[in-house]
């Protein structure tokens, strides 16, 4: 654990060196923030406080998504504003499998047969892959764009799979699918929401570690050289655009994930996890958090999924207020709540 | 189908993609000149409906609401340019995305919070109501030329701007070189004021006249803003030309999907499932269009600084 | 700001932890339902009908918790839980949506909550889901379709022309309307999509048909801009529709375009019973509007649950199951009872648009379009 | 010409009415520095761009070794064996110099997609890195961040950069400019010992320099060139003096 923390990318003993308490700051504070998730809810457990448990299991999902994204626009420099895309799809393969377990109908008859499942590590590995495998074709065209038009064009993209979704019959399109019963992890009650929990903290963790291992690796250095300049990277002889398609593709499948988990954590998918809207939100988090910090996403999911749920109990209009402080936040607090807590940012 | 229906459903195209332009084309400008992706675009359209429709409830003319629309929408745009816009224009897309998204949230509430959450009320004035033959036999609503032409007036009307005009000049400067316009001894910051605004004030002109002709309500801005992000990514950001020949392509590609691609299916389905297969596919459409351009021409159809 | 992080979580636990001390006999109620962002109108008729209910009946044991779930299924069904788990709550309603009531409604069930729909009726819900906790008090979603099938055959119309939006309530309107629509054959069956605004093309289709009226579902802002141009279209076919895209706040701004659209409820606001006047004329007087069929509704599930506490508190989930079931209450639609699977059995009402006092458009009601109207999803429901 | 390393044949390139690049032919042999010089304006930005892969020719052909690159990207120019150092500064500032360094040296062993391993403890990237940085004599500086660097020292991580690489050719874009006269003696001094190793195509504003070093020149003006031959040569002739001195 301690190597991710020593930072992913440039602050390595090889690289620029940093002055030692800012390291020391961030580190301090990247470990606060994961002790509370993990912490937080267990008290809450204990005091038979249910609701605590599955608010910090969404933080803990929909952090997972944001690292995600955070990848392809913090490290990869890949505005993406169509992850809802793979967050959804995620989302509807663990409700497609349990659809059909509970119906004892196969997912496919056709070429091979398939049937539904309520195994979790199944469906997340039929997530994840069924992502990357959407992913790959999305970045392949998208990527050979950039900037503003990158950014549209992803858009287009979760576009389009959001109205099939919705016009899609089969799996109950605008109104979604239910998810009777929680999916099965082999040796563990998933129903029980502590459990549940547990399983995706254990996964955000895997998430963020394999994150960090992977900016300090090979990849990792080309990827940020593509982030920061490409020429560069070209003049090196790497080829940017292969580097960013596989990073591309491995932010999908996290967040793809995260969409998996979340469908089960709500007992529910829907097309709305398709929407342009999440696509937007997930982006918020990233850069509530700070972009481009391992640790971003976390700080930014906590805020934001408190102040969802702080200021939409105290007035109708909290939108209006979310609005303000995310505008504030990125007018006068550059690098965001990580920013705030731990100093600016290593690079840029 | 027949000639008539076929010449019917085109103007409707091209009555969608004028509508278009006018969101488009302000969109575009702003990106051309001052390099922003503007997310509350759609927010501008929202206000000028919302103001028409409330001024013409007041004073019971629509060509007074409309005026109020308009400078109501402009306004709203260069105090949004003065408080926040400009604030981003040195920085990346992504803190311009997430300011502009923060915006649409506070307009749509604040509107919500002034207006009420139920849709307001604004018609077609009386002079524009009714439909007139078309060659064929079949009839059109009047308002629909009416705002074909204005769009098209206001088409001309930005291209002799760029061209011919001391302000378009400088809009040009601006586009080619920040920082030459700015060694000009042209004010730059009023520049940007002024082009925000002129922006925001056709957007609101499009939401005030559409208004009259769909439903005045909270978040009527964001379909029409995603529309109007595909066509100027379509047409080739920054570019007026590749603006206006975008909102054309994605209004009778929009419209011309929803009459056809049911028909098509008909032809080996039953009506009520060709009907939802159709449906779904031309909603598909657009996006379809924009992904297959985007793929064989990285930077639109009209790039305008390549 | 890690401070206002602190802060807010031992916010949230303290909160929490008052829920305990709340009183054995106290009665809470959660309502999530729409109040932000678009189609909010519905949940905040919703939710003045249900609050002027529990006002008149002068009890002050009931504790009514709101939320907004901004339209979106995950926030509602987060709302749920934190009602549940956190407050403790004994009964849940409000969601206006179908998607929505779809996320939250057979979780909660499940954990042995009470669940009152005054909105949103999915069939499956009424068929294949149906659960013991589940009560809906407004009507399963194909009702008024049917309804408005049943009335056009007897209306000898013979062309209609049939659209709605590409989603399952739409598609569920289509078929219901077909179900009990056989007086003709079908100019044209059109699926729009969803939020579309502009509707040129489709009536150009409609003009081009041989229909002699048309038949449509597009709620909210849909329908605004359907009817808007539909009347400035110069066709002139009759139009025919489900209220909800002719509630009173939707006609005051789709204007005199609405006059002489036909349209069916299970409620009208002049419908002649006592309750229901004086249920329009204190709704008025407190919110300065003429209630929707929504704030009916919204007053109706409220009455209901007062009926039923007058015989048992929910906590005796089996004897308060009973009182709901029983329906002893005085709606406002007049005679109410539930069939097997907890969804109405109601007269489905005819309503036709006309100027009213100031101009204004408003509903009149003309007749019964369907008496004793039950869904057709019951017998799947085996319960 | 079979020593010939890099090879320019009848290059055209226009943009809409502007003939940029007009029937370009060069080349550089082993062993040799070659100076490429022209006036502002003359087309060398156009025509480094076609050499690095940055531009496509509209004809003409370009062959690194005997073999015809005309077609292939930036990379795939740099894999085959061509570096080059840019005029405007084109590091990752936010990176240490070796970070930038390593880049370049992990793009020769052609392996980016690992990972696992962090690269701060691959010694097969860091070790070479050291070593093209020790050549440019900025051993000390290798853990600072480029934007902490003096625009001479810019250069240098330039030149280590495309040492690296260890390639065939080397294509130096004005790698004297703001080096100050100790900085430009030390990289003279460095680029005589370098050309034996790697043949060199310089493009430089320093005339002193130009003359001093290279074994031809070639001066192109108005997308053409107009001269060719060895210093004394270029230096008497009419046609350059009158390009360059308006005379």
């Amino acid at each position: 654990m301690t190597r991710l923390h020593k930072g992913a990318l440039d602050k390595t003993p090889g690289a620029t060196p940093v002055p030692m308490p800012r390291i020391q700051r961030e580190t301090w504070v990247n470990w606060a923030l994961l002790g509370l998730l993990l912490l937080a809810p267990m008290i809450a457990n204990a005091l038979g406080e249910v609701y605590y448990v599955n608010l910090a299991t969404r933080i803990a999902i929909v952090t997972m998504a944001a690292v995600g994204l955070n990848l392809a626009i913090g490290y990869g420099g890949m505005i993406s504003f169509g992850h809802a895309a793979f967050f959804g799809l995620g989302g509807y393969v663990a409700g497609i499998s349990a659809f059909h377990a509970f119906d004892m109908t196969p997912v496919l008859s056709w070429p091979i047969t398939m049937p539904g499942t309520d195994n979790l590590l199944v469906i997340w590995l039929v997530a994840m892959l069924s992502c990357a495998v959407l992913a790959l074709v999305i970045g392949a065209i998208s990527l050979r764009t950039s900037g503003v038009y990158f950014i549209m064009i992803t858009l287009a993209f979760a576009q389009m799979i959001y109205y099939f979704a919705v016009s899609w019959p089969t799996y109950g399109g605008e109104d979604g699918l239910p998810i009777y019963l929680r999916n099965q992890f082999p040796g563990l009650d998933t129903n029980d929401p502590l459990t549940f929990f547990l399983i995706c903290f254990a996964a955000l963790v895997l998430a963020l570690a394999i994150t960090a291992r992977l900016m300090q690796s090979r990849f990792g250095a080309a990827l940020t050289m593509a982030r920061l300049n490409e020429t560069r990277l070209a003049t090196a002889g790497i080829a940017p655009y292969p580097i960013r398609l596989v990073a591309f593709v491995i932010s999908a499948v996290i967040t793809g994930l995260a969409g998996a988990l979340f469908a089960d954590l709500n007992g529910f998918v829907g097309a709305s996890m398709l929407s342009w809207h999440r696509s937007g939100e997930i982006m918020v988090i990233v850069i509530l958090g700070g972009v481009g910090r391992l640790y971003g996403p976390l700080s930014g999911a906590m805020l934001f999924v408190l102040m969802e749920t702080l200021l939409g109990g105290l007035t109708e209009y909290w939108l209006l207020f979310l609005g303000l402080i995310l505008l504030f936040v990125v007018l006068f607090a550059r690098g965001g709540v990580m920013g705030l807590l731990a100093g600016r940012a290593r690079h840029e | 189908m027949t000639l008539s229906l076929l010449f019917e459903q085109l103007l409707n195209g091209l009555q969608l993609g004028t509508m278009l332009f006018l969101m488009a084309s302000g969109l575009t400008l702003v990106f051309g000149v001052m390099g922003l992706i503007n997310l509350a675009h759609g927010s501008f359209y929202m206000v000028g409906a919302f103001v028409t429709a409330w001024t013409a409830g007041t004073t019971g003319s629509f060509w007074v609401g409309l005026g109020a629309g308009i400078l109501a929408a402009a306004a709203v745009g260069a105090v949004v340019e003065l408080l926040v816009i400009r604030r981003l224009y040195h920085r990346q897309h992504l803190d311009q995305v997430l300011a502009t998204f923060a915006l649409i949230l506070i307009f749509s509430e604040g509107t919500r919070w002034l207006f009420g959450s139920s849709p307001l009320w604004l018609n077609v004035p009386e002079a524009l109501s009714g439909a007139v033959a078309l060659p064929g036999g079949s009839r059109y609503p009047v308002f629909r030329l009416v705002i074909i032409a204005v769009g098209v007036l206001v088409a001309v009307a930005l291209f002799l701007l760029i061209s011919r005009t001391r302000l378009g000049m400088r809009i040009r400067a601006g586009e080619s070189d920040r920082e030459m316009i700015g060694a000009l001894g042209i004010d730059i910051a009023k520049l940007y004021t002024l082009v925000f605004a002129l922006g925001a004030a056709l957007a609101g002109l499009a939401g005030s006249m559409i208004g009259a002709l769909q439903s005045v309500q909270v978040g009527m801005g964001e379909p029409v803003l995603i529309l109007a992000f595909v066509v100027i990514v379509i047409g080739g950001i920054g570019s007026i030309k590749g603006a206006l020949i975008g909102s054309l392509l994605v209004g009778l590609v929009d419209t011309l999907g929803r009459v056809f691609l049911p028909s098509l299916f008909k032809l080996f389905m039953t009506p009520a499932e060709a009907s939802g297969v159709g449906a779904a596919l031309a909603s598909m459409l657009i996006y379809v269009l924009m992904a297959i351009i985007l793929a064989f021409k990285p930077k639109g159809l009209f790039a305008a600084n390549d | 700001m890690k401070k206002l992080t602190a802060v807010g979580l031992g916010l949230l636990m303290s909160t929490g932890l008052a829920s305990f001390q709340a009183q054995a006999d106290e009665v809470k109620i959660g309502m999530i339902t729409t109040l932000s962002g678009g189609g909010s109108h519905l949940g905040v008729d919703i939710r003045d009908g249900f609050q002027l209910a529990l006002e008149q009946s002068g009890r002050d044991d009931i504790e009514l918790l709101i939320k907004d779930d901004a339209r979106k299924p995950d926030v509602a069904k987060n709302l749920a839980d934190e009602f549940i788990q956190r407050d403790k709550v004994d009964i849940l309603t409000g969601i206006v949506w179908s998607n929505l009531a779809m996320a939250v409604v057979p979780s909660v069930v499940r954990q042995g909550v009470f669940y009152l729909s005054p909105n949103a009726g999915p069939s499956d819900l009424a068929g294949r889901l149906c659960h013991e906790n589940y009560f809906n008090v407004a009507w399963q979603n194909n009702n008024l379709h049917e309804a408005m099938g049943a009335y056009m055959q007897q209306q000898g119309l013979k062309k209609p022309f049939i659209l709605a939006p590409n989603y399952p309530a739409g598609t569920d309107a289509l078929e219901g309307f077909k179900s009990r629509y056989h007086g003709g054959e079908l100019a044209g069956e059109i699926y729009t999509q969803l939020g579309q605004t502009d509707y040129a093309a489709e009536i150009a289709q409609i003009r081009a048909s041989d229909a002699d009226s048309v038949f449509f579902f597009l709620p909210g802002g849909m329908g605004i801009a359907f009817t808007k141009q539909f009347h400035g279209s110069g066709v002139e076919l009759p139009l025919f529709g489900p209220a909800f895209s002719f509630d009173e706040i939707i006609l005051g701004a789709v204007g005199e375009a609405a006059i002489g659209v036909v349209n069916t409820s299970q409620w009208a606001y002049d419908l002649d019973n006592p309750t229901n006047q004086a249920f329009v004329e204190s709704f008025r007087e407190a919110y300065g509007r003429t209630p929707t069929l929504y704030a009916s509704q919204g007053f109706d599930t409220a009455n209901l649950i007062l009926s039923a506490l007058e015989t048992a508190h929910p906590d005796d989930a089996d004897a308060f199951r009973e009182a709901l079931r029983a329906a002893d209450f005085e709606s406002t639609r007049g005679e109410f009872r539930f069939g097997k699977n907890h969804h109405p059995i109601q007269d489905i009402y005819v309503r036709t648009v006309v100027a009213g006092d100031n101009g204004q458009p408003t509903n009149r009601l003309v007749g019964v379009a369907v008496e004793d109207m039950q869904d057709v999803f019951v017998d799947e429901c085996r319960m | 010409m079979s020593d010939a390393v890099l090879t320019l044949s009848h290059l055209h390139k226009s943009f809409g009415a502007l003939q940029a690049t007009h029937d370009v032919s060069l080349d550089l042999k082993a062993g040799e520095i070659h100076a490429l010089i022209g006036p502002n304006g003359a087309g060398k930005s156009t025509l480094i761009g076609q050499i690095t892969g940055h531009l496509m020719p509209d004809r003409g052909e370009v062959r690194l070794a005997g073999e015809n690159i005309t077609a292939l990207s930036v990379a795939q120019r740099a894999r085959r064996g061509l570096g080059r150092s840019f005029q405007v500064s084109s590091l990752a500032d936010s990176l240490s110099v070796l970070r930038n360094v390593m880049i370049a040296v992990q793009g020769l062993q052609g392996h980016s997609f690992h990972f696992w391993k962090p690269v701060h403890r691959d010694a097969s990237l860091v070790e070479p890195a050291r070593a093209a940085i020790a050549r440019m004599q900025l051993e000390s500086r290798a853990e600072t961040p480029v934007s902490e660097l003096s625009h001479g020292e810019r250069r240098q991580v330039e030149v280590a950069c495309a040492l690296a690489l260890k390639p065939r050719a080397l294509l130096l874009d004005e790698p004297m400019a703001g080096l100050g006269p100790e900085g430009s003696a030390r990289l003279t001094e460095l680029l005589e010992e370098l050309k034996h190793e790697v043949p060199i195509l310089l493009i430089e504003h320093d005339m002193d320099a130009v003359f001093r070093l290279a074994d031809r020149i070639s001066v192109l003006v108005a997308g053409q060139v107009i001269a060719h031959g060895v210093s004394d040569e270029i230096r008497a002739n009419p046609l350059v003096r009158e390009a360059y001195l308006g005379d």
